[in-house]
């Protein structure tokens, strides 16, 4: 099969999923099957494309052109080869559970949700593969207008306001800073192709840098920058895969996935570091990864904390970004997969508690994890993961961001990266702890071990072996990633 | 002399009509008065060589306006309710209009300049037109119906929407009125 | 309303007769004096209106009856319109007279403009008279005697 | 004429076209009323709009490479007699109007049916037919007083079509009258500014008259004529404090006449606001000299907020929709205001990129109408839901209002906002997109309630009839495609901008 | 040495101003009055006194109308020493006429249909009915949106 065959196969097998879903409306196990099939299909093109660019980048292909200069194009290079691993992959296991969730739960709707579901994943590929600026913009807001029937999918009053929310901020920052960024930069620089090394440089003033930095950190608000970071919380109401995929796989990665292309691509690490416009954004970054962490041990909703955890840990790789060394952008890059393994381990364990035993907040789990083991288990995995201790896959973008700062000759930015390690450890671990050495509390709960649904603990038990198995090609992926900052 | 008299005279009077409609409130004395200053305006232009338009102004002005708006308050109310809300916008619009008219002014040709642009440019032409190419005495006919007839067509146009405007608000097409009861009914 | 004086019923079917002889004269003697299709149509109009004042609407509705005043609104228009079209098809442009009498203009330019002004004097008396009906045929919120 | 009757080349139907595009639908009128049969009232209204929009489509596709078409009417030469003059920019403005009026009339067979007594819809056709031949003159005309003409042809019709939303709701009467005063008014200030300007110049032809003014330069004449004609026509545009007869007159009017209007009444009028600012009166005289900035930007900016603030807080959806148009005039002024090609192009790519969307989203509206008896937007609970497809038109035209990428709404957002970025006005770029803002807030509310809310159990609504979905998915495909495939809309807008810029020298003989 | 008061200047314009003051009578009828009918009479008036515009745009001292001389055939003789007015503001202003009493007519029967409607023909009493309904519109429609209908 020719590369850029697979390449628009990765898009458009998902949007063929979506039309079977709405062609198969009211046959559950055919939809559901078909839609399976879709998430292999797109993996394996994806996988197909890997073999064949390995880590090199492959000729831009222009689909057609909107208006002159304007193209809608696609390549192929590391990072974005990395991320369309990590969201297709991530879909197999992320349909598989919520097959078993809303099946379980008894939801509504299936077919509009996994349609949606499926317009997302295309979406995520199109940022993925995307070449130019125009390009990710387009697919970026693809991305919003389809979550957002999932995020406002149970049609409650919170679910409508939890949805206004989401759309609110997202499509206004994009709308008002984002697109103002990328017309600036079109303008300014007369075209918005990803470049090795940047477009920018010498095409406007060292004083507007800042600027249009800002326009670019605030304007993707996917990347939950405080103070843009509202939208996440709010878009808890959404049924837990829904969570996982907006939070671990999808929507934050396609976010700061957007602000690592715009970094690289569109300043050029060397030009954000002569200019030294990115350091506002890495003080800004650090507060968040702070302050959210902080937020974050209030929250006693479990699916709230783990989405204020989110919200720190995308600020890892803003930061990554921000520092303008090779080592940083290196580890933000590496934190995109080893995040997105970790948090969906845990929104999926959420989801297999709420499934179970309906239970959110986390003061009523109780010993729970006597009763549901193996969810349990992964989460914990999942949480050190999180919280970076070896041998799990979070503990090396860690590293690599401290190597960054010391680089970048930012003492500081360590010590903030040490702190927010204690602080993750002091919201993630007692969860685990009450779950497991406190005595059960709720009479209703069964004794002995009852799991939630096959559906519901299988996937995040094989995403926590995942997070150990990229401990140990943690230097596989640095090497993959190496290119894009020309190492 | 005598003309810029006369012209005078009408200026007056028709000046005093305008004011005389603006404070009536017996709306039957305010139509009468609006055709008192159709007529007016019709001698007026007969004064400025403008005989067609004085003809049409006279037929429509003071004939089919009058006739229509005397229909209306039959159909309506005889007399101006006095508004109880007195506001200074629609003195302020005015007065802007009106002072940007001034200015506009300031830079026209004299009344009757016979070196005026308008005399200059293209109205011997039409003269010139209408006595070698078209052979008709009236030039205003030539140009209404020739030079610019296509204008003329739109003219009718409008007389045909006027028409079928008010066929389609206040009776049908076609039928009396008492058929068209029947078929309600 | 019917119970007009004689004397105003002979005189209006007098006067009707004389002023759509006028409405005439000014209709074919536009070339050489003020006034046209315009204006004759206004004129022809006031006669039918005149006497649909004096004889009532009902009378004059079945001298001259609406969808006839209707047909002719339309034909005004479309006569006008259809002598741009043949000399159109003559292979003029739209509206050129010329084409009637292609070796002698003025004579082309005088069936022209004669069409023409036909065309505006039937839509404006059919028009004139559709909207005197139309006013005329709406219930008066109150009778005359009652101001 | 006498000279050129020896050598007269006989003229062939391609010669035509300018003409005839205006007179197809001028002939049908008095037609349909002539023939009086309602049978046959729609298919002659539909067959004259659709020969229409294909003359104005061939039309197009010859001016695109940057030349004009001049049709002299009645033979005689311009400036004596009456041009028919065809650019890029008016050739586009043209095939906008006959492509909406030829999509309208399958959707106004249904709603008409349902909106109008049966006696009186021979006349409706023949009165929109009117104000579709009315608006497509006054857009194809070279002659500055035939542009009143065929304006008022448009708006003695609009009023008597919108005054028909009265079975309705008594309400569309007095929004006419409102109109018809208004619009009036408007007319009347824009003949004093023909007065002053044929007082100034002796001439009505554009290009004479262009020709003149660049000779012999302005004075306090020309100077108040041009702010009676911007006044005049803006009262027409519904530039922003002139907007008051706009929501009435677009809320009460039967469904299918607001789409109408709504796509392009406005339209033509900016198109003619264009001309003579552009062509008429001198790019740099109206703009320099007349600091033109401080009133358009001003009042641009006013529209775009305070419009679409308002808009927001609409509880019926057609109103609602109307606030917005205000808002979205306050682009394409803006875009004017520019005075660069990038800006005029945004703003003729506006002109039409809007009135696809708008005129989808009123038939999207006034299809639930059917069932609802009403926009209000508690009337349209979850009828997304119960009406699929027209729920999706709707939410792809939505989509293109507030300017999502892939639509037609974000390429004119796209342009207006590359403009403001070329001439530096970073604030205004900023204040644009958020603007843009608000639509997103209104727009939402609309799809909120067409999909989130319980539909009225008592509700008889079902999917609207094929002859409505067709027209409506037309347009709501063409909002899609134009923001992919913008060769047509934007490669004709540069062209024209590029004409409209080169000022009286673009009108040169 | 310029004159103080320019007497030629006064004289050839005094009439645009006189033209002006009628516009402005008759735009005042238009916007200030509540009346339908007065306002109809109103824009009547604008109207005309703007035709009175045109028509002294095209007058020229010492001309006369322009029809030309025409013996008993029909045939005309031209007689160069008259002077003859500019008959274009003529034929603009008949067309303008025309369309005047089209809106007219309009208007009027618009007001009619207006009265049956809501009794009235006053701006202010219509806009109270109007305002009723409006607020009808919201009791039933506008609470939940918070909006006005």
């Amino acid at each position: 099969m020719e590369t850029s065959t697979a390449l628009f196969l990765t898009m458009l097998i998902p949007t063929v999923a979506m039309a079977g879903n709405m062609a198969f409306k009211d046959r559950e196990n055919l939809r559901d099957g078909f839609t399976f099939i879709c998430a292999l299909l797109t993996f394996a093109c994806v996988l197909c494309i890997l073999c064949a660019v390995g880590n090199g980048t492959m000729e831009e292909i222009a689909l057609f052109e909107v208006v002159s200069g304007l193209t809608i194009a696609f390549h192929v290079e590391p990072l974005g080869l990395m991320f369309a691993i990590i969201g297709s992959g991530l879909w197999i296991l992320t349909h598989l559970y919520g097959i078993g969730y809303m099946r379980g739960n008894n939801e509504d709707h299936h077919a509009r949700f996994f349609a949606c579901f499926s317009i997302a994943i295309a979406a995520v590929m199109g940022i993925a593969f995307a070449s130019n600026m125009f390009t990710l913009f387009v697919f970026y807001e693809i991305l919003t207008l389809s979550t957002y029937p999932l995020v406002a999918h149970k049609g409650t009053k919170d679910a409508i306001i939890g949805a206004r929310i989401y759309l609110g901020i997202l499509i206004g920052t994009s709308i008002a800073l984002l697109l103002t960024g990328v017309i600036w930069t079109f303008v300014a620089a007369g075209t918005l192709d990803f470049v090795q090394g940047g477009i920018l440089e010498g095409k406007i003033a060292p004083s507007l840098v800042p600027i249009l930095l800002a326009l670019y950190a605030f304007g993707i608000g996917k990347a939950a920058l405080m103070p843009f970071h509202r939208w996440l919380p709010a878009a808890m109401v959404a049924p837990t895969p829904v969570s996982a995929l907006l939070h671990a796989v999808a929507v934050v990665k396609a976010g700061v996935f957007s602000i690592l292309k715009v970094g690289i691509y569109i300043f050029g690490i060397d030009f954000l570091a002569q200019t030294g416009a990115s350091e506002w954004l890495m003080w800004l970054a650090a507060y968040s990864i702070i302050a959210a962490s902080v937020v974050a041990m209030t929250k006693d909703n479990l699916k709230a904390r783990l989405a204020y955890s989110t919200v720190s840990q995308l600020s890892y790789i803003t930061l990554g970004m921000a520092l303008a060394t090779s080592m940083g952008a290196l580890g933000g890059g590496m934190h995109i997969a080893m995040h997105a393994m970790g948090k969906i381990t845990l929104f999926m364990c959420a989801g297999s508690i709420y499934v179970a035993y309906h239970k959110t907040e986390i003061s009523q789990m109780q010993g729970l994890g006597r009763i549901m083991p193996i969810t349990f288990i992964a989460f914990l995995v999942g949480a050190l993961s999180i919280i970076g201790l070896p041998p799990l896959g979070g503990s090396w973008p860690k590293f690599l961001l401290m190597v960054g700062a010391a680089d970048a000759g930012h003492q500081i930015i360590i010590a903030v990266l040490m702190l927010s390690s204690l602080l993750n450890v002091a919201y993630l671990l007692p969860i685990v702890g009450r779950g497991f050495y406190r005595p059960v509390t709720d009479s209703k709960l069964p004794k002995g071990v009852a799991e939630a649904p096959l559906l519901c603990w299988l996937p995040p038990a094989i995403t926590a072996f995942g997070c150990l198995i990229l401990f140990l090609y943690a230097g596989a992926i640095q090497d993959f990633l190496a290119p894009i900052v020309g190492l | 002399m005598i003309e810029t008299f006369i012209e005078i005279g009408l200026f007056a009077m028709l000046v005093f009509t305008a004011f005389a409609i603006v404070k009536t409130d017996r709306l039957f004395a305010v139509v009468m008065l609006s055709g008192v200053f159709s007529l007016l305006s019709a001698l007026l232009f007969v004064a400025l060589d403008a005989v067609d338009v004085a003809f049409t102004e006279a037929a429509v002005g003071a004939g089919i306006s009058t006739v229509l708006m005397l229909g209306t308050i039959a159909l309506t109310s005889r007399t101006e309710k006095k508004s109880s809300i007195s506001s200074p916008l629609p003195f302020i619009v005015v007065l802007i209009t009106g002072a940007a008219l001034v200015y506009g002014t300031i830079d026209m040709p004299n009344f009757g300049d016979p070196m005026a642009p308008a005399q200059q440019h293209l109205a011997p032409e039409f003269l010139q037109g209408s006595l070698e190419d078209v052979e008709i005495a009236n030039v205003v006919t030539t140009i209404l119906a020739s030079y610019r007839g296509y204008d003329t067509l739109g003219e009718t146009a409008v007389v045909f929407t006027a028409g079928i405007g008010v066929l389609l608000l206040l009776s049908g097409l076609g039928r009396r009125r008492k058929d068209e009861d029947e078929e309600d009914a | 309303m019917h119970h007009h004086h004689l004397i105003l019923r002979v005189v209006t079917k007098m006067l009707v007769g004389a002023i759509m002889l006028f409405a005439f004269y000014v209709q074919f003697h536009g070339d050489f004096s003020p006034g046209g299709g315009f204006q004759a149509g206004v004129i022809m109009a006031v006669a039918f209106i005149i006497y649909g004042i004096v004889f009532g609407l009902d009378k004059a509705e079945q001298v001259f009856p609406p969808w006839l005043v209707h047909k002719l609104v339309a034909l005004g228009v479309l006569l006008y319109a259809g002598v741009g079209v043949v000399s159109m098809l003559l292979g003029y442009n739209y509206l050129d007279y010329d084409a009637f009498s292609p070796h002698h203009p003025s004579h082309g330019q005088h069936w022209g403009i004669l069409l023409v002004e036909l065309g505006v004097g039937i839509t404006v008396t059919g028009v004139m008279v559709a909207i005197y009906y139309a006013f005329a045929g709406r219930p008066p919120p109150m009778k005359d005697e009652d101001w | 004429m006498a000279a050129e009757e020896t050598h007269h080349v006989a003229k062939t139907f391609m010669d035509h076209l300018p003409v005839l595009q205006v007179v197809i639908p001028l002939f049908a009128a008095p037609i349909i009323v002539f023939i009086g049969k309602r049978s046959l009232a729609w298919p002659i209204a539909f067959a004259a709009s659709a020969a229409a929009f294909v003359i104005s489509c061939i039309l197009l596709i010859q001016v695109l490479d940057g030349g004009f078409i001049s049709y002299h009417v009645g033979g005689w030469a311009p400036p004596l007699g009456i041009e028919y003059r065809i650019d890029a920019a008016n050739a586009l403005v043209l095939a906008l109007i006959s492509g909406i009026g030829t999509v309208v009339l399958p959707y106004a067979y249904e709603s008409v049916k349902a909106e109008i007594p049966k006696k009186n819809h021979t006349l409706f056709y023949a009165c929109f037919m009117l104000c579709f031949t009315g608006l497509l003159g006054m857009v194809a005309t070279g002659d500055a007083f035939n542009v009143f003409v065929f304006l008022e042809i448009s708006s003695l019709s609009t009023y008597v079509l919108v005054a028909q939303g009265a079975n309705h709701n008594k309400r569309a009467l007095t929004a006419a009258y409102d109109y018809l005063i208004m619009g009036t008014i408007g007319a009347t200030f824009f003949i004093i500014g023909l007065a002053m300007l044929y007082m100034a110049t002796g001439t009505l032809n554009m290009a004479d008259l262009a020709d003149r003014i660049a000779d012999e330069g302005t004075n306090r004449t020309i100077r108040a004529a041009f702010a009676f004609i911007v006044v005049g026509m803006g009262l027409k545009v519904a530039i922003y404090p002139l907007h008051h007869w706009l929501p009435n007159a677009y809320t009460f009017a039967p469904s299918a006449v607001s789409v109408f209007l709504a796509a392009t009444a406005t339209k033509a009028a900016i198109y003619v606001l264009l001309r003579f600012m552009f062509s008429v009166f001198n790019p740099s005289f109206v703009f320099e000299e007349w600091t033109l900035y401080i009133v358009f930007i001003p009042f641009s900016l006013l529209a775009m907020f305070a419009a679409s603030f308002v808009a927001v807080f609409q509880t019926n959806i057609k109103r609602m929709l109307a606030y917005s148009s205000i808002a979205q005039i306050g682009y394409m002024l803006l875009g004017i205001a520019m005075l660069n090609a990038t800006g005029l192009s945004a703003t003729l790519v506006h002109l039409v990129n809007h009135g696809v969307t708008k005129a989808a989203l009123f038939m999207g509206v006034g299809a639930m109408m059917l069932y609802s008896g009403s926009a209000f937007f508690n009337n349209l609970n979850g009828l997304g839901r119960k009406m699929p497809l027209t729920g999706a038109a709707m939410v792809a035209s939505g989509l293109s209002l507030i300017g999502v990428p892939g639509t037609a709404g974000f390429i004119s957002k796209w342009v207006l906002v590359q403009a403001a970025f070329e001439n530096g006005w970073w604030i205004i770029a900023i204040a644009i997109m958020l603007s843009s803002l608000l639509a997103v807030i209104y727009v939402w509310r609309m799809f909120e309630v067409l999909y989130l809310t319980a539909p009225d159990p008592q509700s008889t609504a079902k999917e609207a009839p094929l002859a409505m979905l067709v027209p409506m998915w037309v347009l709501a495909i063409a909002c899609i495609w134009f923001g992919f495939d913008t060769e047509l809309t934007l490669g004709s807008a540069r062209v024209a901008a590029d004409g409209l810029l080169a000022g009286s020298a673009g009108m040169a003989h | 040495m310029e004159q103080l008061i320019d007497w030629a200047f006064i004289v050839g314009h005094v009439n645009y101003w006189l033209f002006i003051v009628l516009m402005m009578t008759g735009l005042y009828v238009v916007v200030a009055r509540g009346n339908l009918v007065k306002k109809i009479v109103g824009l009547n008036i604008f109207q005309v006194s703007v035709f009175m515009l045109y028509i002294s745009i095209g007058k020229i001292t010492g001309g006369t109308a322009p029809i030309f001389p025409v013996d008993l055939t029909g045939h005309i003789e031209p007689d160069p020493s008259i002077v003859y007015s500019n008959p274009l503001p003529h034929v603009l202003i008949l067309t303008a006429i025309v369309v005047g009493i089209a809106t007219t007519s309009l208007g009027l029967a618009l007001i009619v249909r207006i009265r049956e409607a809501y009794d009235t023909i006053e701006e202010e009493d219509i806009l109270k009915i109007e305002r009723e309904m409006t607020a009808e519109d919201n009791k039933e429609y506008g609470a939940a949106m918070g909006g006005r209908a």
